[in-house]
């Protein structure tokens, strides 16, 4: 197909576009709309992600301290704590509290402590590590390393509970593909139909086109590019929307929801891009499905 | 040019041509005629390859229309004008957009489709309506409408489904002159009409249907 | 019954009607005519109040048609026939449906409704294409649908904008003595064409248009 | 409206159905799948809704038993606890089993449990309250009641947790009502945009209607009759695709999520109605505000 050909594509469908401009608006809004559904799942789906690989993601660690250091060496502990990669300084447990939180922990069996006559248990750092890959740390090493420091006692780290978080992710993640992967099949339906219906309303065009000669391609063309514009109109329409939506949810005072603070987070431009690729995608689609029906009729 | 053999066409029971054998040569100046649903209009869209026959071979500058692949069918029908009955206007269109169509789909130059345009819609008197829709003419504009896309390509065949049913003496004349120096330059024009005015200072080959059947030539 | 005064209809800056005066009485047959594009189908669209004029005042059987409301058109109009140029058939009912829609719109009982649709169709030679869609028809035959639409339900009004152009000679002399018997019976005719033929041998009032204004009267 | 023009209506309402069954298949496809979209929803929503007061609800209790008590004791004991209302017993807890959790729970510091002669920790049966409205039960009482059964040392329950489940289920509650209006707004706007396509392309219809003298009411009542059917049979088809999903998840293997088993209930007669409620609604709505528009026109 030469350049000329694809000038009278383009202004056809533009002439058609202006023509046909009701029946435009209202296939628009609704490849729109049922690519906001899409793209709001997507964004919350993101978001669930997010929150539980934030929380999985954060190891946290215990730095049981000797009872005989002095502030100095525990300052210098603390300062040091502080300045570990990606580590955040969570809170100090005096040996008071320590023996508190068992107390509170044992319950009814507190009684077995009664006949103690000074408290056991070491003074404690709680440190996170956050926002890092748990697979590229190493706590073994970490461990050994702060284990190093003068007035650490012992360093103690539990992993197992990852383990179940990174399940429940695991979970969330196929579930969160199956689940779009309906929204998907059920967006491309929608949108099909819709350009059906529009291109049934003119299947008088088509037939016309045909009578003067033209090509398939010639008549299915226009059809073709108003497709894909009315998709990319339809996609960056959704993408707006979702992007006040968002601007809306994660305004600072969410509380219309009673959800507790989490931080909302937009969607990476990757999937932005996607949105946008999908109602294209859809829209070219449609109209080729629609378009092919109305030749062997 | 164009052959008909033992040609038939029936919708379900009804038989809207029956045994047809006909011969136009080309250049030659053809009148189809007979009573309202005698078969004009089938036999015009039979030869211009809208609708198979039933029975029976068409050739078209000796192509079988019977074994013709799509493609080739687009290539013939850009040599050929039809006037339709019912106009068939893209009605979202302009009329200049309407006429211009048929040049636009041979992919003939921007420049030339204007300028061939133009003469066309001028020969048929409508260089004043260019701009407005199909919607806003008079029955007989939008008539002269498709008078002018079917002549804009130079087809070497013309066929016009009754062409003046809607237009009054004086234009009438006028396209019929046109129609004249259109055949003049070499072009085959069949033409279906009911009006006796149209045929009666001619010497025209002259084509009677009824029911479907030819009855007898002129 | 029919009265227009100083009337006028602009599209944008071309000018369709101008300073139109008429009257028009009860029973008569009139003839509109006029070149294509001179204002004929305006006219009679005008009075059938599917467009307002820009000037002027038109009275239906003393309604004034500016003022009507809607429900009172709706009633004017099933009291009136009106043959449209392009026919205007509902392309996905049968011929029987399409006729018999003019009578359902006013209610009437299903067993007249039959009656008289099988009639008017009758009258107008398609007895036997009653369950066929506007599309399976030949140019002639819907022509003659949208005929037996206009007279099926009695009009007091009958408004055929050229109803013939697309009829052969036969058909066209027993669709005017259907005109003028149900003239006969009282209904006011109005009848716009191109024909020459049509209007020869009436002494009929003749309505002459060109460019939009009213020529002369016989 | 007499019955002859209801008559009238129906019957054009059915021929026009059959003279337009390709745009009236298109839109009925197009309001099934936005509907199946949200019934889906509605169907995740009231599950999750159901685990969550499932597990909410579920008040746990601790019976301890007296050291010294033997096996004929314990069994009566266990007996009068199965038959207590809606609860279910749940294990039984031996004193080995006591000591074995307790020295899990204190991790590092169970090195304090070293100097015991003997252990002190009494065995127990857990019990849970399973499908009981938590208001409606009475724990402190239930309490004193177990506790005088003979061989029953102390009974426990705790409370705490459940506030913060109802809090969950309140504001999943909250959110889920959020979700189902948007999705019901763009479930709507789908379907008017999807009819007033279907009845855009026949627009010359209502002209032509409009001409013989025919009512606004003449030529509106067969499209919102049309309307109603096509959002009616919509509704229909969602509610058998959904019913099947749910079968689909519902079957005994359903580990291709890998969801752990949980029982999944289907929506009750009153929300299966309102799915087929609504496709009648929105069908009638968007004929409705369709119609209306090629009226003005
Ligand atoms: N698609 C169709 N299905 C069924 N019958 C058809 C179809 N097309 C045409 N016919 C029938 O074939 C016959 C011939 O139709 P045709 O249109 O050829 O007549 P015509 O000579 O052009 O008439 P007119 O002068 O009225 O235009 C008619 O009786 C018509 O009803
Ligand atoms: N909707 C419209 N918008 C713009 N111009 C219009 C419109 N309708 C009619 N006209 C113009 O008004 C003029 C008169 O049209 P009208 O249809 O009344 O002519 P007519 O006498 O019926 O012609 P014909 O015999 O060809 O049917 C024409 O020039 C036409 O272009
Ligand atoms: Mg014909
Ligand atoms: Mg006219």
């Amino acid at each position: 197909m030469g350049l000329r050909n694809w000038a009278y594509y383009s202004k056809h469908a533009f002439i058609n576009i202006f023509g046909n401009r009701l029946v435009h608006a209202i296939s628009i809004g609704t490849i729109a709309s049922s690519l906001i559904l899409f793209g709001s799942f997507i964004l919350l789906f993101y978001n669930l992600n997010h929150w539980m690989l934030e929380w999985g993601q954060s190891l946290s660690m215990s730095v049981y301290l000797q009872d005989e250091i002095d502030q100095k060496t525990k300052a210098r502990i603390e300062s040091l704590l502080k300045n570990l990669p990606s580590a955040e300084l969570k809170e100090y447990i005096s040996k008071d509290r320590a023996m508190e939180d068992l107390i509170d922990g044992l319950g009814v069996h507190s009684g077995l402590l009664e006949g103690l006559k000074e408290n056991p248990l070491p003074a404690s750092f709680e440190i996170i590590f956050k926002d890092v890959n748990i697979r590229q740390l190493d706590p073994q090493g970490m461990k050994e390393e702060i284990e190093k420091i003068e007035g650490v006692q012992e360093v103690q780290y539990s992993e197992e509970w990852l383990d179940r978080l990174e399940g429940l992710v695991y979970v969330l993640k196929v579930a969160g593909f199956i689940i779009a992967g309906f929204l998907c099949l059920a967006v491309l339906f929608i949108t099909t139909n819709t350009i059906k219906l529009t291109i049934y309303s003119r299947r008088d065009e088509v037939e016309i086109l045909k009578l003067v000669g033209a090509t398939d391609w010639f008549v299915k063309m226009p059809f073709l590019i108003e497709g894909a514009i009315q998709g990319l109109v339809g996609g960056v329409i959704a993408l707006s929307t979702i992007s006040l939506l968002f601007l809306l949810f994660s305004m600072d005072k969410v509380h219309i929801i009673g959800l507790p603070v989490l931080e909302i987070v937009f969607l990476p431009m990757a999937h932005l891009a996607f949105i946008i690729l999908l109602g294209l995608i859809l829209g070219l689609i449609g109209s080729f499905i629609a378009v092919g029906r109305f030749f062997d009729a | 040019m164009i052959q008909l053999f033992r040609v038939s066409k029936s919708f379900g029971t009804s038989k809207a041509l029956q045994d047809i054998n006909l011969r136009i040569r080309k250049g030659e100046f053809v009148f189809v005629t007979g009573p309202s649903g005698a078969g004009k209009t089938t036999l015009l869209r039979l030869i211009f390859g809208t609708e198979p026959p039933t029975e029976g071979q068409i050739l078209i500058r000796g192509i079988n229309l019977n074994r013709i692949r799509r493609t080739s069918l687009d290539l013939l029908r850009r040599r050929m004008g039809f006037v339709f009955q019912d106009f068939k206007l893209l009605s979202r269109k302009t009329v200049f957009q309407n006429v211009a169509i048929a040049l636009e789909v041979t992919g003939e130059r921007p420049a030339i489709v204007r300028k061939k345009t133009h003469q066309a819609l001028k020969a048929v008197g409508l260089s004043k309506k260019e701009e407005l829709f199909p919607l806003q003419l008079s029955g007989g504009e939008q008539q002269r409408v498709a008078i002018a896309r079917a002549v804009v390509n130079d087809p070497l065949i013309l066929i016009a489904d009754e062409p003046t049913g809607n237009l009054d003496p004086d234009i009438t004349r006028d396209i019929m002159i046109l129609f004249r120096s259109i055949n003049l330059r070499g072009t085959t024009v069949i033409i279906a009409t009911h009006s006796q005015e149209l045929m009666k200072d001619t010497e025209q080959r002259i084509i009677l249907l009824k029911e479907g059947r030819m009855l007898r030539e002129r």
